[in-house]
């Protein structure tokens, strides 16, 4: 094949192209490079690309400037960062793609990139769906908090929760509004939503965050969130297990943030000669009132 | 005359929110004439300008130009089918340079690309014609009051239009100026060329004016030869009042006198303010109203503000009572009781929105404050008070003081100083473009002012304002003193050559 | 934003020799950071840190440019990232008729909300700040409508995408559009009419009115003007990263009026330069740049929070600096 | 003088409209929102609707109100979205102990209260020394605290999300009075002072008058630097009073969002509320209404279901519309 090689070497230069920094997931992720290449004694450069793809390519750009061993790049979105891929391919620089992907049509893991690692977000909006479903009894009113319009998770999660349900007549969503993955929006719209659709018995956000702000709507509304009304989300931060805990939040689907001690072993395998494979998938665990409370402590 | 018509406007009304500004008004003009056109502050001279030149669209008239009717939309379409215009206030764009300000709209060109080195070169062929020497290629912000005027007239005739207005060109104008320009519209005359020329000095219209028309309240009143009517009547006509009512006061209401106490308000010695103020020496005693005169450019309102410390000072010391004063603000200024009122109301003078009861009590205020509160009580007994004493003619004093005319607007900025209570009040052109009405009663006012004991210095370039109403007159030129005149002790004429001719050398004609 | 007076003002705070030297502080500022960053980092002026730079920059030139002539008309257009955005989803959706198609729809589709913008500014007479902000909402709405809330690819298979990733003479199209927009705009401001009427209404509206300046045909063409460069730029953005971006281009006019203010225009309109706001948004570009490759150095990582601090105290250094100069006694 | 009244020449009396006139559009633009949502919303007509509303327009009406002050001396604030993440970043910080090393307690509690604000409104007053000391064009100054202020919020909690359970905070968020939340009366305490301010007091008028004309405000012998100066420290205190409201509903701060975007929704609410951009006007009650309905545009469209890009649209077109309507009304 003709992807990139690297030598093996004691030490390494590698950049992790973070695309913002404006949530705890991605704060974990972050934290999770940092302290495996601190630990490898490898040389980290850290970029943010502050939510803009575009800036994310000429992040890749100044890394590739910089003659790094090797790129992790967290893309923000699929399309735009095909060039950014593509750059680093012809620099000679390997390329592994961490918790999002690129378009699979334009750039294909194991000939333009080494791997892609990380988790599937179709799959955990299905997760989502089928516990729902079993919780409900296939019978309920959705109030679906979704995330940041056209970002990727956003439309993953939501098509896997869509796939999910379909199958189930009694599965109605109600209303779907744009609670931009954080908790103050979510709430807001929470709020107006529960005006409009008192009807509602199930909530279904694709974030932690915004299903807290859900429950304190919730609440303040006069309602039991965990008793009358069923929620289900996605991540399994720290606050949502306490959530889960406490009885309000039925469940959440696990999108481990934690990617460098994978990553950084991952390069020292290519370096070392291995066999990459293609995608790795993260095991993500689940969250419901079984494991919640044992797993409190050791969550982001 | 009906066969040289140029323009005929017949008919216009207009109102503003309401209220109406021009009623059924209508003016003439033929080819070769000069027209004057007079009246009182907000008579409606320059709403009827600007709906012929399509800066303000009118709501009934017709206007007829040069034999067809014309409805003019911009002022675009106005310049475009020959009529060039100098508007009231000098429209100039002040960051740009002064040969822009010349061609604006019409640059000259080479290859559809403007061509600036003919375009500096044919503005100061231009301005030579007007006895204005400045480097064209400089701001035009950095000219004076004068020059940019001159700049806007010369831009106005270069146009070659088959019809010029003028409203007030000369309002800020010295003689020197005003004789350059009346000989230009001569020349316009002869040319065949129509002119309109809008005045509040009535004694330069019998100079160049073949006729004059009239205007109160939006209407048009009177149109005769120039030659067939006095002043006087001419001002009767204005005011709509009988001939007699108008003999009754002069043409200046400075008339008895009267002698200042000796103790000195100011005494400005070897006063120096970069890069105007060379060497200014002053004295004001109280009740005594000092006039300082000077060529345009000479120096006079930086004295002014250097004195009232709204520009710094460098050199010379300043008293106040006695007291060596470094004034770092204005507001040390008004504390030290003196009060300032500017050459230019609108940019420095009036609050536009603010209603006239607080724009007269701005400097006030906060003696009519306790624990942070306005006492509008107090501040209602002032306003009415004042509004009667200087006899401000309003609706109501909550109106918004850019509604007023701009006599009215004086006068509620002398009132601001007034109310204060100030032992000496710095008067920057306090009469400029003023209606002959509403010029005498500031004059008289002032005049009042000072006998109750008042110290007054004076700005005027009007020299008859000076050798009237002052008791002293100290010329300023290149911003040294250099001439001092006791009351009535100088003629006009001797105070023009001390201005033109004083002990500094250089020329110093036209600013820059 | 700019009071529309017809008088002269007593004195300008800056007059134009304050202009100058505010404008050689940007040259002066942007050299010390070039300077800064060739002694302080290996590879920065290295050819593929050079191009990478100027080609990603392209789009925030043209945006800059746009409003830079909006400025000097002393108006202001907060429209101009979403705006791109905007174009960037037309365009990549007709990409697979072809370079012209793209490029053409993308442009088309600046222009129009310039048109709005300009119609609604000059002749309903709504402030620009308040229109533009509008519109700004209206064309991120229709962004994602038309992308279905989500990127939009482009063909890989027509030559879009060599707009925004290929180079000519071996320097990045991008870089010469850019390079052409200017020297066009730089001899419009300068050398034509129009260029001056737009300096004349910035300066005093009213009097460029009575002047007999055409003032409205002039704000619609500037507002235009300036929709049709940030549709440009927004093409370039679909070409350079393959994809119409609906969400993209959120801070591009703040971005855009910092670079034209460092470059030395007249917030309030009437004095302006084009060739500095190119510097000015150079040095704002740059300093992204200089923060990847000082991470990079590895003495201590510069997390995105201390890069923010830094670019804003970078911003008012920068503005201080100008404020010096323009000060400083001649 | 005698002799003069002569001439005197009595203009005719001008109606002079009473001066809530100016608002009669924008209050005509809500009463038309909400007859639409009588008849066209269900469950529209509840003391809970009501609630809702208010609360969620409490922070931006709050802001707002500090918006008009500065846009009346001719300015604008960008600041404010970053001010409200740093006080909202501060108080946390500050009762659980981390800041300051005072333990949780009323002490604690009292501090976390005053120290943001006492933050945000000194870094406003610097914004405000920055515009009248170096003469800085206002929406660059507050340009650079948009873009860094919201870098200080974040590196003083290391962009950690801080949840907390706070007795005081949560009253203050989700606390009742007289069975009308709390944050409504800390909002109405706010429209009812400035409104005060601007019409009554000797600030109110100076404010005016810098910006209504600042040049003469000065020959005047106005303290135009301290008035700016203040009018920026009230905008951050506006806006950490904001900031630490919006914590205290969420129970949670996150310098990454507290205040995001806030300074376009607060311009927007000025310009729908009447006051002129250009300054030397102010309508608090004004703005109030402009807020007002703009947040319930949002409720609106929310509860039917149109999508948040078409939202944006007709966000847009209702915001052009009440802002032509306000200039058609004023040209008259
Ligand atoms: N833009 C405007 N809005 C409202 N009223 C106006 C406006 N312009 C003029 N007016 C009013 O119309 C009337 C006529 O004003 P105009 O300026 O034509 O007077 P004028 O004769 O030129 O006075 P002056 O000698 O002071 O120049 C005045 O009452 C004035 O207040
Ligand atoms: N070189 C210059 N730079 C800046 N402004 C200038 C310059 N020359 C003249 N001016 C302006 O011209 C005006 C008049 O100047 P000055 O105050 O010195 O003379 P003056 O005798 O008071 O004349 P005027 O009768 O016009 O007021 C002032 O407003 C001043 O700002
Ligand atoms: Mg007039
Ligand atoms: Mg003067």
């Amino acid at each position: 094949d003709d992807l990139p090689k690297l030598a093996e070497k004691p030490t390494y230069k590698v950049g992790f192209a973070q695309t913002e920094s404006n949530n705890p997931w991605r704060l974990a992720q972050t934290q999770s490079m940092k302290d495996e290449a601190a630990k490898r004694g490898w040389q980290l450069v850290y970029t943010d690309a502050n939510s803009s793809a575009a800036k994310q390519v000429a992040d890749v750009d100044s890394m590739i400037a910089q003659h790094v061993d090797v790129i992790f790049l967290s893309p923000r979105e699929e399309k735009p960062l095909i060039p950014a891929v593509m750059k680093a391919k012809k620099a000679g620089i390997p390329l592994f793609l961490i918790d999002r992907s690129v378009d699979a049509n334009l750039a294909k893991p194991g000939r333009d990139y080494v791997s892609f690692i990380g988790s599937d977000f179709v799959e955990e909006g299905r997760r989502a769906g089928e516990w729902l479903i079993k919780a409900t009894n296939g019978n309920a009113k959705i109030i679906e908090l979704q995330g940041t319009s056209g970002s990727s998770p956003a439309n993953d999660r939501k098509k896997g929760f869509m796939e999910a349900i379909a199958k189930t007549p009694g599965m109605q969503i109600v209303a779907s509004q744009d609670g931009d993955f954080t908790r103050d929006k979510g709430r807001q719209v929470m709020e107006t939503l529960l005006q409009a659709h008192p009807e509602a018995t199930a909530v279904f956000a694709h974030n932690d965050e915004m299903v807290l702000g859900a429950i304190t709507a919730l609440e303040a509304a006069g309602r039991h969130p965990g008793k009358d009304i069923t929620l289900v989300s996605i991540d399994g931060e720290k606050d949502g297990l306490q959530a889960i805990v406490d009885g309000k939040l039925g469940a959440t689907v696990e999108c481990n943030p934690r990617f460098g001690p994978g990553a950084f072993q991952a390069a020292a395998d290519y370096a070392g000669g291995k066999k990459i494979p293609p995608i790795v998938v993260n095991k993500d665990h689940f969250y419901d009132k079984s494991n919640a409370s044992e797993s409190l402590a050791g969550s982001y | 005359m009906t066969d040289d018509l140029l323009l005929s406007m017949s008919g216009i009304s207009k109102r503003y929110s309401g209220v109406p500004a021009l009623e059924e008004a209508s003016l003439t003009v033929a080819r070769g004439e000069v027209l004057a056109l007079i009246g009182q502050n907000g008579a409606g001279k320059s709403t009827l300008i600007k709906i012929l030149t399509g800066a303000v669209a009118r709501d009934r008239g017709t206007v007829q130009f040069d034999g067809r009717p014309a409805a003019f939309r911009t002022p675009q379409e106005a310049q475009a089918a020959g009529i060039a215009t100098i508007y009231q206030e000098i429209n100039l764009v002040p960051l740009r340079s002064v040969a822009e300000n010349i061609f604006l709209g019409r640059e000259p060109r080479r290859w559809g690309l403007i061509d600036w080195r003919r375009m500096h070169a044919e503005a100061e062929a231009l301005l030579a014609q007007f006895d204005v020497v400045v480097d064209v290629r400089q701001p035009l912000s950095r000219l004076n009051t004068a020059t940019r005027q001159m700049v806007a007239i010369a831009r106005a005739l270069d146009q070659q239009a088959r019809l010029v207005v003028m409203d007030e060109p000369t309002s800020s104008l010295d003689d020197r100026e005003v004789a350059v320009l009346f000989d230009v519209i001569r020349q316009l005359k002869q040319r065949g060329i129509g002119v309109i020329f809008v005045s509040h000095r009535l004694d330069e219209l019998y100079a160049v004016c073949d006729r004059v028309t009239v205007m109160r309240d939006g209407r048009t009143v009177a149109d005769q030869p120039m030659a067939s009517i006095g002043k006087l009547e001419l001002v009767a006509s204005m005011l709509g009042r009988s001939l007699e009512e108008v003999k009754r006061f002069g043409a200046t209401a400075f008339e008895e006198d009267w002698a200042p106490s000796a103790t000195r308000v100011l005494e400005v010695e070897g006063l120096k303010s970069a890069p105007r103020v060379a060497a200014v020496d002053l004295d004001v005693r109280e009740g005594e109203i000092v006039g300082l005169a000077g060529l345009l450019g000479s120096g006079r309102t930086e004295t002014a503000r250097a004195i009232f410390g709204a520009d710094r000072a460098e050199a010379g010391t300043i008293r106040v009572a006695g007291e060596p004063t470094a004034f770092r603000s204005a507001r040390d200024a008004i504390r030290a009781g003196i009060g300032f009122c500017s050459e230019d109301r609108k940019t420095e003078g009036i609050v536009p929105d603010m209603s006239v009861r607080d724009n007269l009590t701005l400097a006030l205020l906060p003696q009519l404050t306790r624990h942070g509160v306005v006492d509008q009580v107090r501040q209602r007994q002032i306003v009415d008070r004042l509004i009667q004493r200087l006899g401000i003619r309003l609706a109501s004093p909550d109106q918004k003081i850019r509604e007023l005319s701009g006599g009215n607007q004086q006068k509620v900025l002398l009132a601001r100083w007034l109310c204060l209570e100030p032992r000496l009040l710095i008067l920057d052109e306090p009469t400029r473009g003023i209606d002959v009405a509403a010029k005498a009663e500031i004059q008289a006012l002032i005049r009042e002012l000072a006998r109750e004991g008042l110290g007054v210095l004076m700005i005027s370039s009007e020299l008859e304002e000076l050798t009237e109403g002052c008791h002293r007159v100290s010329v300023l030129r290149d911003g040294r003193s250099v001439a001092a005149f006791e009351h009535r002790a100088a003629s006009e004429h001797a105070i023009m050559s001390a201005m033109a001719h004083g002990p500094a050398v250089g020329e110093s004609h036209a600013g820059a | 934003m700019t009071s529309i007076g017809d008088t002269i003002a007593y004195r300008p705070s800056t007059g134009r020799r304050g202009a100058i030297l505010q404008r050689q502080g940007v040259v002066v500022a942007l050299l010390l950071l070039i300077l800064f960053g060739a002694v302080r980092y290996d590879d920065f002026l290295g050819l593929y840190n050079v191009m990478s730079v100027l080609r990603y920059n392209a789009m925030f030139a043209l945006v800059a440019l746009g409003m830079a002539f909006v400025i000097m008309t002393g108006g202001i257009d907060l429209s101009v990232g979403a705006t791109a955005a905007l174009a960037s989803v037309v365009s990549a959706s007709l990409s697979d008729v072809g370079l012209t198609a793209g490029l053409a729809a993308g442009v088309a589709a600046g222009l129009a909300i310039g048109l709005l913008n300009g119609l609604v500014i000059a002749w309903a007479r709504l402030p620009p700040f308040v229109t533009t902000l509008a519109t700004m909402l209206a064309a991120r709405g229709i962004a994602l409508l038309v992308a279905g809330n989500q990127s939009v690819s482009v063909s890989w298979d027509t030559s879009f995408t060599d707009l925004g990733g290929g180079d000519f003479l071996g320097f990045p199209i991008p870089a010469w559009i850019a390079v052409a927009a200017y020297v066009l705009g730089a001899v419009l401001l300068n050398l034509t009419g129009f260029g001056r009427a737009v300096l004349a209404i910035g300066d005093n509206e009213e009097a460029a009115r009575l002047m007999g300046l055409p003032v409205q045909r002039v704000k619609l063409a500037v507002y235009v003007l300036t929709g049709a460069l940030a549709g440009l730029a927004g093409v370039i953005l679909a070409s350079q990263f393959g994809a119409g971006q609906p969400t993209e281009g959120q801070g591009w006019e703040l971005f855009a009026i910092a670079a034209v203010v460092v470059g030395g225009t007249l917030l309030t309109g009437g004095m302006g330069s084009v060739g500095f706001t190119l510097a000015g948004t150079l040095l704002l570009g740059l300093i992204f740049n200089i923060l990847n490759f000082e991470n990079g150095k590895g003495d201590f990582t510069l997390s995105a929070y201390w890069q923010s601090v830094i670019r804003g105290a970078f911003l008012l250094l920068v503005v201080l600096l100008q404020n010096r100069l323009a000060r400083r006694p001649s | 003088m005698q002799e003069l009244e002569i001439v005197a020449r009595h203009r005719r009396a001008r109606f002079v409209p009473p001066r809530w006139s100016a608002l009669g559009g924008t209050a005509a633009a809500l009463a038309l929102l909400l007859v639409f949502n009588l008849i066209a919303t269900p469950h529209f007509v509840s003391l809970q609707t009501l609630y809702i509303n208010l609360t969620q327009v409490t922070t931006i009406v709050i802001v707002a109100v500090g918006m008009t002050m500065v846009i009346a001396t001719g300015g604008i604030d960008l600041s404010v979205g970053s001010l409200m993440a740093i006080a909202g970043a501060l108080a946390p910080l500050i009762f659980m102990g981390r800041l300051l090393g005072v333990g949780p307690g009323v002490l604690a509690d009292a501090l976390a209260f005053v120290v943001p604000l006492l933050a945000a409104t000194a870094l406003g007053a610097v914004n405000g020394w920055l515009i009248a000391r170096f003469r800085i064009q206002p929406i660059v100054a507050t340009l650079v605290l948009f873009i860094a202020g919201r870098g200080i919020a974040q590196v003083m909690t290391n962009g950690n999300l801080q949840a907390f359970h706070n007795v005081s905070f949560h009253a203050l968020g989700l606390g009742r009075v007289a069975g009308v939340p709390v944050q409504v009366w800390l909002m109405a305490a706010v429209v009812g002072s400035a409104t005060w301010v601007i019409g009554r007091t000797l600030y109110g008028r100076q404010l005016l008058a810098v910006g209504g004309n600042e040049a003469a405000a000065a020959l005047a012998g106005l303290p135009v630097g301290r008035v700016k100066i203040l009018v920026y420290a009230a905008s951050g205190l506006l806006a950490g009073l904001a900031g630490l409201i919006v914590i205290a509903i969420n129970s949670s701060s996150d310098a990454n969002l507290v205040g995001l975007g806030m300074e376009l929704d607060a311009i927007a609410a000025v310009a729908v509320g009447g006051t002129p951009l250009t300054g030397g006007r102010a309508s608090i009650v004004g703005t109030l209404l402009g807020a007002l309905i703009i947040q319930l545009v949002r409720y609106t469209l929310l509860s039917h279901g149109v999508p948040d890009a078409a939202a944006l649209v007709v966000k847009a077109a209702i915001i052009l519309a009440a802002v032509y309507l306000q200039q058609m009304r004023r040209a008259s």
